[in-house]
Parts: structure tokens; C-alpha cells; sequence
């Protein structure tokens, strides 16, 4: 398992490289990486995004991940898991954070990779604070970020 | 002893990265009392909706209890990814 | 959109370098990459894979990718899509596919690369050859890859 | 003509890859018809279930139609990805 919260960029090319040591039982990897678009998601909303500052709670941070990589793993077959997840100032186009997932079979790892994303959003200790063309602004959490990570939560107890 | 962090928006708002209370508190609860006599800004950000705790870096209850030493964490809702 | 059936390797890093052209309004990077595994999925069938020989039908695969790419495009919002496709003689641990897709929201790119390789796996006209520690068979196509397809289908009747 | 291709398992068997065929077929069905007729192991792939068929590289049916110049290819169920 590999978790790092940095201000460094990372390569999609880490994770080939990472899962390689894992040896010929994987069958599926899925990546999920998220950018800094430069515009709002609001379509009421179109000032220009010029750039992001990411503050986090060191070491609860740390832990979430660690956690969510593990909750993945209890759910579904996965052989490995990388979370990485960058602080500090960012620019639109700048990578934010990386996800993937190994296993032996597809389903489980688009399922592992979706579920940690969905359950980052709403559990990992991250405050986006945006630089627009008028001024600075902490970023406001959404409500469909809770009613995606709701969904798993209903499959959960639905598989019971 | 209970170490206090502020994260964020309320960060901000309090200018406060964190503090250093001696005194004894049975619950979160009883420790946002004490903080919202700190003055105007103070009760407004612990009357927020969205207020989130963290008690030694795990997700905690307004009603969770503290003990000695416990670290505590105030935040808004995080918007990470 | 970029489609291709190759014998060459390829690299993840490929799929940040092409979707970079693609300007700041990119959001969610997603991937998935199908790799040779050295058993057969079903548990009661444990002879080692030593190679595996991938058989298509040149420019009817090509047509049907774009076409799959297309698809995935009219039903989500996505800026991107790469799926590029090796053919020839593969080893354990070797890459055999990879589809990526670009879109300003998560859940888009995840439900396009993922309806894409569900599609790919059942209409895509390549063959897999298994030589084996007990010779050389053709793959047989899973039941459960129709069930995955099917999924996408009902999918889309409840939409309308 | 019709060109008529096999792929993977079926290319095997019959150990054809491509044949042409001059006379005019007026649907998929009248093709395999005659297509059995070359002997048992054609007469065994051609009732196998699992059986695909594509009309210039588009999925078709065993009642799509077929025209002058038309390339048809048989194939078992696909297994790339």
C-alpha cells in the first residue's frame, strides 16, 4: 500500500512501476487522478480559477487514507492500493490527487477506485481555498459528494 | 491538558491555528462552551452547521467525551480531491 | 480520440501526455489497464499461462473502438477517450489494453472507461490463445462479461 | 463475389483463413447453407451456438442480407480486453 500527502507532482507512471513488484496476479489497474479545472462547477459561476491552495491536518490525514485503502480492500479483491494526494498551491491543469487500484478482476478494481475517491471527498481532512479573478475563497463542500459516498453506504447494507 | 487545532475557514475566521486549554472538559460539548465565551467571532463559528470534530485525529461527536491530553480538531466539511 | 491496435507496449504516461493537449476544463482522468495474468480465472483450473496469442480482425476492431468511444461519448460528458489495444504474442505480467477517459466530472470518466471495457470485452473482435503448461487452447467467452454488458443496457432503457 | 473470412478458432479448424465465392447469396443463411456443404468439420463450426457473423465489418444476422462485394467474417464469441 502506498499513501503520501505531498506538495511534489506525481506521474501516472509511478503506479505501473509500483504495481509491477505485486508479481503476474494482477489482471485490471485503474487510476483515478483529479486536475485543477479553471473554472467553477456552478454554471453560475464562471470566474476564472487562477489558482488553488490545499491546507490538510497532518497525520489525520494520513490516517483517513490509510483507512479508506483498507476499507477497499475488506470489500473487494484488491492485491494493492495508491493514494497520493498533494498540498500547497496549485495551478489549473496541475494534478490533484491519484488513486488506483489493482486486482485480479475489472469490477473490483473500477469498485476500489471509485469507492475511495467518493469516500476521500467527504472523509479526508482537505480544504480547497480558491484564487479567482475577484478575490480568494474557501471552497464549500457539495452535496452530491455526500450523495455519491450515501450510495456505498446503501450497497453495504443491501450486500448484508 | 486538551490541544485545540483549528483548520481552514475557522482558522481564519478565529486567527487561531490552535490553543492550549488546562482546564478539564467531559465532552466536546462542554469544550465548545468554553470557546463561544471567547467573543462574538468565536460563538459564530461554533454555531455553524456544518462544524466537524476530530478527537486524536479520528471523526468525533459533539456528545464524544475527552480526557486528559486528548487532541481536538474544529473544521468545516472537507473538500479534498 | 485516440484509438489504436498495436503489437508495441505502452506506457501509462502516454495518457497524461495526450489528454494535456486537451486545455484545463479536464477535471478526472481515469484508466484502466488489462494486464496477462498467469492463471484462468476459474478456480478449478489452475495450469500456469506461459503466453498469450492475441488474434483480431484488422480494420473492423478499429471501427468498432471508435464506434465504443463514441458511444461513451454521446451518453456521458467527456472531453477524451484513448483506447489503444495489443495484439500479438503477450506474456504474464504483460499489458494487453488500456482505455482512458477525460471528463470535467469524476463520476463521467469513471462510467465511460468502465462502459467502455465492459463493451470492448464482448463486441471488440479480438481472440485470446492460451498456451498453457498442458498446451495451446482458445479462450472461451465468460457468461459474466455478457451479464456486465447487459448492466449498461438496462442501464440506458431506465434513462429514457 | 462474396469474400467470405474466418477468425481464431474457426480459421483453425477449418484451416481457411479467406475464400471467395462467386455465386450470389441472398442472405447470411443461404451462404452458411452452402458453406456446410464443403464437409463434416464446416458442417460442425456452422452449427456451432456461439456462432458470429459480421457484413463489412458490422455486426450482422444470420437473415441480414447480402449484395455483390460484400465481405462476410465468421467468428466464435470475441474474448479480448
Amino acid at each position: 500500500m502506498l499513501i503520501k500527502v505531498q506538495h511534489e507532482d506525481f506521474e501516472l507512471s509511478l503506479v505501473s512501476d509500483y504495481f509491477k513488484q505485486c508479481g503476474t496476479e494482477i489482471g485490471a489497474v485503474v487510476t483515478f487522478t483529479g486536475l485543477v479545472r479553471d473554472f467553477q462547477h456552478q454554471p453560475d459561476d464562471k470566474e476564472r480559477v487562477e489558482a488553488l491552495t490545499l491546507e490538510h491536518y497532518p497525520g489525520m490525514t494520513e490516517s483517513v487514507l490509510t483507512q479508506l485503502a483498507e476499507d477497499a480492500k475488506s470489500r473487494w479483491t484488491l492485491n494493492e492500493v495508491v493514494i497520493i494526494h498533494r498540498v500547497g498551491t496549485l495551478y489549473p491543469g496541475d494534478n490533484i490527487v491519484l488513486v488506483a487500484t489493482a486486482s485480479a478482476h475489472r469490477q473490483d478494481a473500477f469498485n476500489g477506485c471509485q469507492f475511495i475517491m467518493d469516500s476521500l471527498k467527504t472523509t479526508a481532512p482537505f480544504w480547497k481555498k480558491e484564487q479567482t479573478s475577484h478575490g480568494a475563497r474557501w471552497v464549500d463542500a457539495k452535496q452530491s459528494d455526500q450523495s455519491e459516498v450515501d450510495k456505498w453506504l446503501t450497497q453495504s447494507a443491501k450486500e448484508c | 491538558m486538551i490541544n485545540v487545532l483549528f483548520f481552514a475557514k475557522y482558522r481564519e475566521q478565529l486567527n487561531t491555528d490552535s490553543l492550549q486549554l488546562d482546564a478539564d472538559f467531559s465532552s466536546v460539548e462542554s469544550l465548545i462552551d468554553v470557546l463561544k465565551t471567547k467573543g462574538d467571532t468565536w460563538q459564530q463559528v461554533f454555531s455553524q452547521s456544518g462544524l466537524m470534530v476530530a478527537v486524536n485525529q479520528q471523526m468525533a461527536k459533539l456528545n464524544s467525551a475527552l480526557k486528559d491530553g486528548d487532541e481536538v480538531a474544529f473544521f468545516p466539511p472537507v473538500t479534498g480531491g
